[in-house]
């Protein structure tokens, strides 16, 4: 830094604030979550992800981390000051070497990089079911206006805004929207799908562990879509089936009137049902066909009649 | 002392005129690079169109909706009115005004006439019941045909603006640079049309 | 300025804007062109990936027509670039990856049709 | 009536918030400030007849730039406010709906109201300058640019106060932005704000296109062009070929929300994906359409601070359009969720990191160009020293991203965010501030203050790792953007406290800067020599602030660095130390026009009468719109001269050799 007036003023207070934050920092990293969801897989989806992530991060790192090093030491060790002793080379500005082994290496990591990344594509898509010697379980998900619906068409059974799956068997999830469109994320065991109204999309996933697992809606969709997050159990099959049992015997089914208050823009409690319409999902994904549902249920956002008008 | 940049570059001009550029040519060049970006906003509505041309939502399908005789004589004097459009150029390289302005005018109603049977088209086919909501082929189809239209209508437009000029002005280099600019402006919607008679019209029917 | 758009445009007067031959010709050909297809399409005469097949290639045919005998794109200023035919070969390569992207992007995000 | 007209006007404006009634009172009272204060001081007429009718590219070039800092202002506000909000859990500082008006407004903001404008302020101030031109290709064209520019602004703006703003996010994805979910006037302003200053890039990018390729000082060839000049080229190529997507675009989203089209509906057919695919075809481009002229500056400065040609010229040219062209190519990297399947994800996989091959290289040429070099750290350099390393690793970050299955994880998270942040501010805004402090004698004709430059440097660089290095981790754990509040059981919470904080020191430093602008307004010396730096490129061989006609003497040019060829040749004695009296000529002039700010006003009330809905507001003024386009068309003013001696005198004066 210059000797200039003022200077020194300013290598303290930049000192300070530098290691003030520095100090929170630290502090941050010890007081908040050390739960690092996407680095602690909890399935082999999350799994391959992780181990792609780290990869590529190492692979992207080879020519990054020396590259930062690089600038700084060129930075300092031709900064003009007098009597510097390193050379000064003005018309130094081309050379073929130099130039092709900055074309070169580059290009030999990112070709190592992307066979790794295609590899990694088709394994991991997300609309190929995972190897596994157990049937997957079928469930459906639908994002609403501000609220996740799950459906379990093999029990019969239906869930808001809480999940509940066996542990190592691999779940085929239908997605869906009947809302603005939104995005599937379980961090522990997958990446994200985008739920989209009229179609329905295929995730597999697979939990091979028991625990309580944090899921979101991820992509935004109006109001409160902060609120649309879940929570998923993973537990043992004979957990699973007795929660199937209990969810059945105890909870209220769900009408068609039931569905259609849930779908009234706002937030909801986690809930079950015993039972919900036939179809529900198949109808939803074609409710805006010529004859679908859609044309039959009350639209549930305000209408372009509240809307102003001048005239 | 920052003169010398030019100074010394007088041993090496060739000649050249300083800093005068003729600026019928840079219009050119513009009106050309414009036309490109038209291009481009063409293509992202043909993109559209042949994404959403089977949603039909239950409504009319190109089949049952399209018109050809209508299409073909649209699509003739939309030809012819690209070559007369050019045979005005050349009468003004001549130097002929009256010749000039009168292939303009034979253009000017020959697009007019187009435009007439477009509208007259659309007019039917809401009357049967396709209109711009139906489906979202409808509304792409009228949006993709209605944009070229538009064009074609503010073409017309301008033309005769320019007419107005030449008959005031005559010949001179800032009317020839107009008439130029919009013959190339008339060929090029002759061109997107020949698209969109390929895509939609002729697809549709097939 | 008037006086020296003047000199500048003398010359390449003589060679500019095509002929009426040429334009006679781009216009035939256009016709022609224009007739194919529509033959081919309302008689029905081929199956559908022949059909698409002329009605594409007959309609790039026209436009390189339009451009050729109508549009000029051959004449060049002086002995600069051909400016105007790069930016229209890039804007047609953009184009066509705007129109054949979305349309392999979107096979797969169709909504139930 | 009166019952009317209150339920009308508590509809128009939009209330509710203390925060928004403390807003309306300041705009109130600025406006009023302003008028009051043109009055009094009799300004009307100067403010008309220098300002908002002028074409001179430089006088427009500062008009953006000014506007572009207030911009930055107002998307800075907007940070801080959801920065307030996120930095506690369960915070109520703002509303849900409050907050999601907030990140839209942010963004668009930010992008296509502060860099943009930034980066055109600069094409416009350093372009003609550098390729020795009179002006642009078409400078009546050039302030109509402005004016659309500015008036979409302003109607974006205006949704603040009147209506309430768009909250679907900065890209407004249907079917959230359709009139289904979002039946108010808010995504209509969005359209029309953007559409109306959308049209004004397209035209700059043809224009400075056309002054590239044709107004080039003779000898200029193509590859002597200063790189910055090439950079403008290569940003405008993807200007003209990726801003017509974004017309079409919006306009079929206003089709369908205006004109009951079913492009984007949920129902009749529609397909919201459709705009997804359509909008990133700009969307993508349109982010290295920012970075691509903050590349152009870093290559001046680092090779006039290191007191050494740029390295590696050509590599540079061809890295640059390589980037250009393949950013056409990478556009599904932003919905590789979308279940597109893993050909297409594949595909655009490696399209996208085929763009790190090129950059790495621009990052390897600059490196080299201070490599045995003398570097110099005026503000120009430190913040392009600064970037480098700010830059890459956002870089590297973007890399991550576009490896498709790791997306699956980052995608819509913090990870994102801190990726994009890192580029934009460490890429583009300290690239712009770079060609700021740089060119700003060229503009204004003396030196930014050193002292306060350096401050506000320290404190945006530091706030700007503390707020978004934090937001990586936050990712990783699985924080979505967007999202206005969350649980304090999330664990969330401190990491956000920092990035708070960031914000905070970032929020200084811009006030840091205002008041060194301020200052250096003060207290300027004024600069007599032209060449501040000892530059290497022409805009320096005239005097600062360059004369209304630019050249007195159109240069010929038969080096890259021209200026600094000629000081060499100078100290060599191969050229006289003082230049013989050269012979002037009459230089035309373009007049003024008042068409371009009344044209834009026409349209700037078109988009508000289709934003409420009144008909007859907007085709009133569409009407005005083709008006002025007729009168244009009918007028043929040619300009004028400025005499010989006039000339003679005005350089006379300015170079003090009188
Ligand atoms: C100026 C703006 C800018 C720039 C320059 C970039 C540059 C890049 N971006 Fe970024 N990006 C954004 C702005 C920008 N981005 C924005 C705004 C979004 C989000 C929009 C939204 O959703 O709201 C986004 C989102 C975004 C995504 C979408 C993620 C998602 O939504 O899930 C992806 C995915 O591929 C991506 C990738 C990249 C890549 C690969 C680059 C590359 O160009 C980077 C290249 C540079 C380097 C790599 C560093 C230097 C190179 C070397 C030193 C050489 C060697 C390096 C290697 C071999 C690795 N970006
Ligand atoms: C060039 C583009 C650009 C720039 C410069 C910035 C600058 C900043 N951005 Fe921005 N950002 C975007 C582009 C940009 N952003 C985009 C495109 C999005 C996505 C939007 C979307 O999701 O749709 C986004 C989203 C975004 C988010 C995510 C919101 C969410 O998803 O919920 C956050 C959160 O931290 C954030 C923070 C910041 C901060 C702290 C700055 C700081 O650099 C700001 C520094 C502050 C100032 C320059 C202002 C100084 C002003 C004062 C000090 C005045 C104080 C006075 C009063 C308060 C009265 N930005
Ligand atoms: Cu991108």
């Amino acid at each position: 830094m210059s000797k200039k007036p003022g200077s020194r003023l300013m290598f303290w207070v930049v000192l300070v604030v530098t290691v003030l934050s520095l100090a929170l920092t630290v502090w941050a990293l010890f007081a908040g979550s050390s739960n690092y969801a996407v680095l602690n897989p909890k399935g082999p989806i999350a799994e391959g992800q992780r181990d792609v992530i780290i990869i590529s991060t190492i692979l992207t790192a080879i020519v990054i981390v020396p590259t930062t090093i690089l600038t700084f030491v060129i930075v300092w060790r031709y900064r003009d000051k007098p009597g510097r002793k390193a050379k000064y080379d003005p018309d130094f500005n081309h050379s073929n070497v130099l130039e092709s082994i900055w074309w070169g290496i580059p290009i030999v990591v990112i070709a190592v990089l992307g066979i790794v990344t295609v590899r990694y594509t088709y394994a991991l898509e997300p609309s190929v079911a995972i190897k596994s010697d157990k049937q997957p379980v079928v469930i459906q998900a639908v994002s609403m206006d501000w609220k996740w619906a799950f459906f379990y068409p093999e029990e019969g059974i239906a869930a808001v805004n809480t999940l509940t799956i066996p542990e190592d068997r691999p779940i085929r999830f239908e997605l869906t929207s009947d809302a603005p469109m939104n995005s599937f994320w379980i961090p522990q065991l997958g990446g994200q799908i985008y739920t989209m109204s009229g179609m329905a999309m295929n995730l597999y996933l697979q939990a091979d562990h028991t625990g309580k697992y944090y899921g979101s809606g991820a992509n935004f969709s109006g109001e409160h879509f902060g609120a649309m997050n879940f929570d998923v159990n993973a537990v043992t099959e004979s957990d699973y089936e007795a929660w199937v049992n209990k969810v059945k015997t105890e909870s209220q089914p769900m009408t068609m009137d039931t569905y259609q208050s849930l779908a009234i823009p706002g937030t909801a409690d986690k809930q079950y049902f015993s039972a919900f319409p036939e179809n529900l999902f198949q109808q939803l994904v074609t409710q805006y066909l010529p004859g679908g549902l859609s044309e039959s249920r009350q639209p549930v956002h305000t209408t372009p009649e509240t809307q102003m008008d001048g005239k | 002392m920052a003169q010398a940049v030019s100074q010394h570059g007088h041993d090496h001009a060739h000649g050249h005129d300083h800093g005068h550029h003729d600026p019928q040519e840079l219009k050119m060049l513009g009106f050309w690079i414009f036309l490109i970006t038209d291009v481009v906003l063409f293509g992202t509505l043909f993109a559209t169109y042949v994404v959403l041309h089977n949603n039909t939502a239950g409504g009319p399908t190109a089949h049952e909706i399209f018109e050809m005789p209508g299409v073909i004589a649209e699509t003739f004097i939309l030809l012819t009115s690209s070559f007369t459009s050019g045979l005005a150029v050349l009468a003004m390289n001549a130097g002929k005004v009256k010749q000039l302005i009168s292939w303009l005018v034979v253009t000017w109603i020959l697009g007019a006439s187009f435009i007439f049977l477009e509208v007259d088209e659309f007019i039917k086919m809401v009357h049967e019941g396709f209109n711009y909501g139906t489906s979202a082929f409808a509304t792409s189809f009228f949006t993709l045909v209605g944009t070229h239209g538009l064009h074609v209508s503010m073409g017309l437009g301008w033309m005769l603006l320019i007419m107005i000029q030449l008959a005031r002005k005559g010949i001179t280099d800032v009317t020839r640079g107009k008439v130029n600019v919009i013959s190339l402006y008339w060929h090029f919607l002759d061109a997107v049309w020949i698209f969109l008679l390929s895509v939609v019209y002729l697809m549709g029917v097939m | 300025m008037a006086n020296h758009s003047d000199h500048s445009h003398g010359h390449d007067e003589a060679h500019a804007h095509g002929s009426l031959k040429s334009y006679i010709v781009g216009f035939i050909l256009s016709i022609v062109l224009t007739i194919i297809p529509l033959v081919v399409v309302l008689n029905h005469m081929l199956s559908q990936l022949p059909t698409i097949l002329i009605i594409m290639v007959t309609a790039v045919l026209q436009f390189v027509v339009q451009l050729f005998f109508f549009m000029h794109v051959r004449e060049r200023q002086g002995n600069q670039p051909r400016w105007n035919v790069m930016a229209l070969i890039f804007g047609l390569a953009i184009v066509l990856v705007v129109v054949s992207g979305s349309i392999w992007i979107m096979t797969y995000n169709g909504v139930g049709y | 009536m009166l019952e009317n007209l209150k339920q009308f006007a508590s509809e128009f404006f939009v209330t509710g918030d203390p925060l928004i009634y403390g807003a309306d009172v300041s705009i109130g009272l600025v406006t009023i400030a302003i008028v009051a204060g043109l009055t009094y001081f009799k300004k009307w007429k100067w403010l008309w007849r220098n300002w908002l009718t002028t074409v001179d590219h430089k006088k427009i070039g500062i008009m953006y730039i000014l506007a572009a800092i207030i911009m930055m202002f107002r998307g800075g506000v907007d940070a801080l406010m959801m920065r307030t909000q996120l930095a506690i859990p369960n915070f109520e500082f703002l509303h849900p709906e409050h907050y999601n008006q907030v990140f839209t407004t942010h963004g668009v903001v930010m992008i296509l109201f502060m860099a943009m404008p930034f980066m055109f302020g600069l094409f416009n101030v350093v372009v003609p300058l550098q390729i020795g031109a009179r002006d642009v290709a078409f400078p009546y064209l050039n302030s109509l640019s402005f004016w659309l520019f500015f008036l979409g602004a302003m109607l974006f703006n205006l949704s603040f106060v009147i209506g309430g703003s768009p909250d679907a996010g900065w890209l407004s994805y249907p079917p959230l932005s359709e009139l289904q979910f979002n039946p108010g006037p808010g995504q209509n302003f969005y359209i029309w704000g953007i559409q109306i200053s959308g049209i004004g890039s397209l035209a700059t990018g043809i224009n400075f296109l056309v002054t590239i390729i044709k107004m080039r000082a003779p000898g200029m060839t193509m590859m002597k062009m200063p790189m910055f000049t090439w950079s403008v080229f290569a940003t405008c190529v993807i200007i003209i070929f990726a801003f017509p997507i974004l017309t079409v675009t919006l306009a079929l989203l206003f089709l369908d929300r205006f004109g009951g089209g079913h492009f984007f509906t949920l129902d009749g057919g529609g397909n919201p994906m459709m705009y997804i695919n359509l909008i990133w075809m700009w969307g993508h481009p349109e982010v290295y359409i920012v970075i691509l002229p903050a590349f152009g500056i870093f290559s001046e400065v680092v090779s006039v601070f290191s007191r050494k040609k740029l390295f590696g010229y050509t590599s540079m040219v061809f890295a640059m359009m390589i980037i250009a062209f393949v950013s056409f190519f990478t556009w599904a990297h932003h919905f590789f969720t979308m279940g597109s399947g893993a050909d297409v994800n594949a595909f655009f996989a490696l399209s996208t990191m085929l763009i790190a091959i090129p950059t790495g290289v621009k990052i390897f040429n600059w490196l080299f160009t201070m490599y045995r070099g003398r570097i110099r750290f005026d503000l120009p350099m430190l913040w392009t020293v600064a970037f480098i390393p700010a830059f890459i690793v956002g870089g590297m970050t973007g890399v991550l991203l576009a490896v498709a299955p790791a997306d699956f994880q980052y995608h819509n998270s913090y990870f994102l965010i801190a990726h994009f942040h890192q580029v934009l501010i460490g890429g583009v805004v300290f690239g712009y501030f770079a060609g700021m402090y740089y060119w700003w004698p060229k503009m204004f004709g003396f030196k930014l203050n050193e002292t306060l430059g350096r401050w506000s440097f320290w404190f945006w660089n530091i706030g700007f790792y503390v707020c978004f290095m934090p937001q990586y981790l936050l990712g990783l754990m699985g924080m979505t953007r967007r999202v206005s509040t969350f649980d304090w059981d999330t664990g969330w919470g401190p990491l956000n406290v920092v990035s708070t904080v960031g914000a905070y020191l970032m929020g200084i430093a811009f006030i840091l800067q205002a008041v060194q602008i301020a200052y250096s307004f003060k207290y300027r010396e004024k600069d007599t020599t032209g060449d501040m730096w000892d530059a290497h490129t022409l805009e320096w061989t005239i005097p600062s602030p360059a004369p209304e006609y630019n050249f007195a003497i159109t240069p010929v040019v038969d080096s890259r660095d021209p200026l600094w060829v000629d000081k060499q040749r100078r100290a060599a004695g191969k050229l006289p130390q003082k230049d013989a009296k050269p012979k002037y000529e009459p230089i035309h002039m373009p007049s003024n026009s008042g068409i371009p700010i009344v044209f834009s006003t026409f349209f700037f009330i078109a988009g508000f009468g289709f934003t409420f809905h009144w008909v007859w507001m907007g085709v009133l003024g569409l009407a005005g719109v083709l008006a002025c386009l007729a009168a244009r068309s009918m007028n043929d003013d040619e300009g004028f001269y400025i005499p010989a001696e006039e000339v003679e005198k005005t350089e006379a004066s300015l170079r003090g050799t009188l």
